[in-house]
């Protein structure tokens, strides 16, 4: 895959310029590295603050977030790996007004790991933290064992609806209540086509055939649940619908907001050949869909393909999903 | 070596292991790159270089030179041995914490303390085939020693043996997880990495 | 490439469907065939009408601009073909509320052709229309022949300021006026770096090696100005910038916006490592960079490359840049 | 055939040049693969169908007849071809307006018209090599001439030399344009398509 770049060590540090120089009225570069991005009107005064973080080379997430309605504060590290202690930790400062902070990020080790760290480090400073782990790949784990799946598109649920909460002016443990519900009432499946590049790497994440897919795939290239031949999007839907719904089952009257995700080369165009198939079998099933996003929401660069996410709504839930929030990538 | 541990013993232990690690830094990238990312040496290079940075400004507390110690290792992105080696040392720390001179036969028990807080913080276990497993034979090898050479000779010996014995087993943490059978054969680049430390020390 | 689709031939009608179904309150299809998005609370009683239109294949060009502040209705072809005539006076008929409708779109030969039909036709019902075609594509002729050039990415800053126009109450002359102003105050240069593919041809549209580039390449693989090896994100950048500074000189206190745009597969991030140059070269010219937009707003598909658009403003069509809009794709 | 051009006469035309363009469908897509985007055929023919479904109710008004079967074409999306030809009929159903009977010795001035409109909407100019080309030559040489089987016959063959007399020219229209000298030997779709449509009337 061709990329438009300079140095691929510079890419992370570049990248961030240029977001922040579109967008100053959003986005500020903070820490020694300039690896932190925070809300310029930040912390907000009574607030709880929201942090998140993570490896580049998934735009919008994570720092594309950061916003009103959304996170306060974001740590950034070098594509597809895990942002340092102090990143964290000087992430968490900044969100934190005195109302305390929510760690809300993806499950991977290295971030698990390092937040945790960051959080005993502000801990000795008195701020209060607490954590909520998105993990809503379901093709990553058994249900089984969902604390051990991988966080993909389902976050931005979570900070969205955890954001909300925030600035209602619920305390530190309502806004952790809700994003954990959030966390838990989504589920994600991925399909990919192709592999990514990440820069200072220079060769794909993975091989995979000219006519081939593979459902289940993580969005850094982890092994997915089966690899076959490309079917038709219809089928390719059928597939990942019937994976979600045996992981959470679904009634007539439910209500759910759906995320049609592309990975990042996939265009607006398949997306809605899916979204076409899925609201129809949706409703089929009785199955009331609010507020759906279609575009790119968590991506992996130039990756091709597209997942899908279900949030299952309850009354408050679905209030926070549909209450205000600012950002360039996300705005309702 | 002096006959207790103290800052000054500190400092001169990292400057060897930081050359140790210069040295092996191609060696660790190439291990690395078969079962993980391949970053392993550079990550080890920088959070020695980190620590280097801190040797001469550090406090006479044992605790809290290796706390500035750990605090350096967090202030280098992100891989994972770079964390837990930060954890290791904060474990450290905190047991010493207080004191100038702590005697060489608690060095089996720190080396014990650190490996739970590595396994906690990184949810692997004994058997894995991670540094957990250099780090715990160490501590075994060492325990009831008294002297920073008999230590040291004692640690080298049994992490190679280590090594020796987890080859042929399949990796069950970390990026090497995924290869699965793939890794029999394959030294861990953290098991390694350990046993580089300690060569620096000899 | 590969694709999520179904039948080739049904893309666009599956699209489609899935678009509107997905924002219904945004977007809806009429016209027997369905090729005439509209929008719902349409047509705006006293308002002037704007349509436009064109092939498949662009989103959010063309359909997706369809929104209060933007386009009242667009009719809508095959991927890369041009709509029937007799959609396009659908879609005429559909915008007028009585205060004529501007026909505003990319200067192609089929579009001109087909909207200059549908205008004939309309006109026999007494719907008084005029033209407005954006023709902004530096590579595609000199500026002597500034009327043949290639209307592309331009075409979102035509929307929003003609769209604004009719929203303050402008009559039809007014409003097609401020679009002419708006269309001859903007200039595009592309890049590509690959190639898509129509799903009803099923082979790329063009071949590119591994390691170049195309300067100056239209969004249905028009042959640009230059093809070369791929060169670092700041001297591809430099060539764009000089290309566009030799038709639309700038002086220290122009203000200007600036839209960097990916074709398609190209990433955010890579959309930002050039902003982060573009905008410190122009800060040294002492130009002023007003309401930039970094994002996807006008591709093809899953084409790899991205393009510059420069929209020199005056006072006038600075405030109707900033005057509010909203659709799912744009909304200030 | 009659002396007059009726909407009688028209019907029958169409259904004959209905049924020949369906059987050079494949001909047309392929020459237009070659010099653009393969898709003539297809135009063709479902235009063809879209007029063939307005025959039955036809008007007796040869001007308002003529202006059903250009609508027809407008119905079809989008290939240039389509909407020119609709322009074309447009221009003749304007000439004819009001009259249920209309010389053939007019048939050359209409020809005449619809090139001239076709032309404006297009952009295009005698000597591009395009279907305007076919048409100008069919336009000379039925000049004057006063029967339906003088006029076609004589139309026919000067489209066949105007085809054999452009083929070595470069395309300087549509998207043939874009091969510049590598259009130089191939003839152009839209040329031949017009032949086809005479040939049917043969
Ligand atoms: N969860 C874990 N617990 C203990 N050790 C681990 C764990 N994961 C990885 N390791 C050790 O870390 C080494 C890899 O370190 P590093 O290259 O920094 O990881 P990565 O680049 O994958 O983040 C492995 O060889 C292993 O010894
Ligand atoms: N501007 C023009 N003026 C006159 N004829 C044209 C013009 N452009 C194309 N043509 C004719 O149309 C033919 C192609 O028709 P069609 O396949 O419908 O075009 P496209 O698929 O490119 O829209 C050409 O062979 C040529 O004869
Ligand atoms: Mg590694
Ligand atoms: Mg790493
Ligand atoms: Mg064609
Ligand atoms: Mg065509």
């Amino acid at each position: 895959m061709k990329k438009i770049l300079n140095e691929p060590f510079a890419y992370v540090d570049e990248m961030l310029v240029g977001l922040c120089a579109a967008h100053p009225q959003y986005f500020k570069q903070i820490g020694p590295e300039g690896r932190v991005i925070v809300r310029p009107d930040g912390p907000v005064k009574g607030k709880v603050g929201i942090v998140s973080g993570g490896g580049s080379g998934h735009l919008p997430v994570f720092t594309g977030y950061v916003g009103k309605g959304l996170l306060d504060a974001c740590a950034i590290g070098e594509v597809f790996s895990s942002p340092s202690v102090d990143q964290m930790a000087d992430a968490i400062r900044a969100a934190n007004s005195g109302a305390g902070v929510l760690r809300l990020y993806g499950n991977y080790g290295g971030d698990n790991m390092n937040f945790d760290m960051a959080g005993e480090m502000v801990e000795m400073e008195d701020i209060q933290t607490t954590t909520v782990r998105v993990a809503d790949d379901v093709a990553s784990a058994s249900l089984q064992e969902q604390s051990k799946r991988r966080g993909v598109a389902g976050l931005v649920y979570s900070y969205k609806i955890a954001g909300a909460k925030a600035d209602s002016g619920a305390n530190l443990q309502e806004v952790t209540a809700v994003a954990q519900k959030a966390a838990l009432a989504c589920r994600s499946i991925g399909v990919a086509l192709t592999p990514c590049t990440v820069p200072a790497v220079g060769k794909p994440t993975f091989q995979i055939g000219e006519d081939e897919m593979e459902i289940g795939m993580g969005i850094h290239g982890e092994p997915g649940v089966r690899r076959g031949p490309l079917r038709r999007a219809d089928a390719v839907c059928e597939e990942m619908l019937s994976l979600l719904l045996t992981d959470l089952p679904l009634r007539s009257g439910d209500r759910i907001s759906v995320l049609v995700n592309s990975l990042g080369a996939t265009p607006p165009e398949e997306l809605y050949i899916i979204y076409r198939f899925l609201s129809q079998r949706l409703a089929d099933l009785g199955v009331h869909i609010v507020m759906p996003w279609v575009g790119r929401y968590a991506t992996s660069m130039e990756m091709a393909g597209l997942s899908i996410t279900f949030c299952k709504l309850d009354a408050e839930l679905e209030a926070l999903l549909k209450a205000p929030c600012d950002s360039p990538f996300l705005r309702v | 070596m002096e006959t207790l541990l103290t800052t000054d013993v500190l400092r001169e232990s990292f400057s060897r292991i930081v050359a140790k690690l210069e040295a092996s830094a191609e060696e660790l990238n190439e291990l690395d790159a078969v079962l993980g990312d391949g970053d392993l040496g550079v990550t080890m290079v920088r959070g020695a270089r980190s620590v280097q940075a801190e040797l001469a400004s550090l406090p006479d507390d044992v605790g809290l030179a290796l706390l500035r110690c750990a605090q350096a290792f967090t202030k280098i992105s992100g891989s994972t041995l770079g964390t837990l080696l930060a954890t290791g040392l904060m474990s450290a720390a905190k047991a010493t914490k207080g004191r100038r001179a702590v005697p060489w036969s608690e060095i089996s028990s720190l080396l014990a303390g650190a490996t739970a807080m590595m396994s906690s913080r990184g949810q692997g276990q004994l058997g894995d085939k991670t540094i957990l497993d250099s780090l715990d034979a160490a501590r075994a090898a060492t325990e009831g020693l008294e002297t920073p050479d008999a230590l040291i000779a004692a640690a080298n010996a049994a992490v190679a043996s280590a090594i020796e014995r987890f080859r042929d087993q399949p990796s069950r943490q970390g990026r090497a997880r995924i290869f699965g059978e793939k890794s029999v054969g394959q030294d861990d680049p953290g098991m390694v990495a350990f046993k580089r430390i300690l060569e620096g020390l000899l």
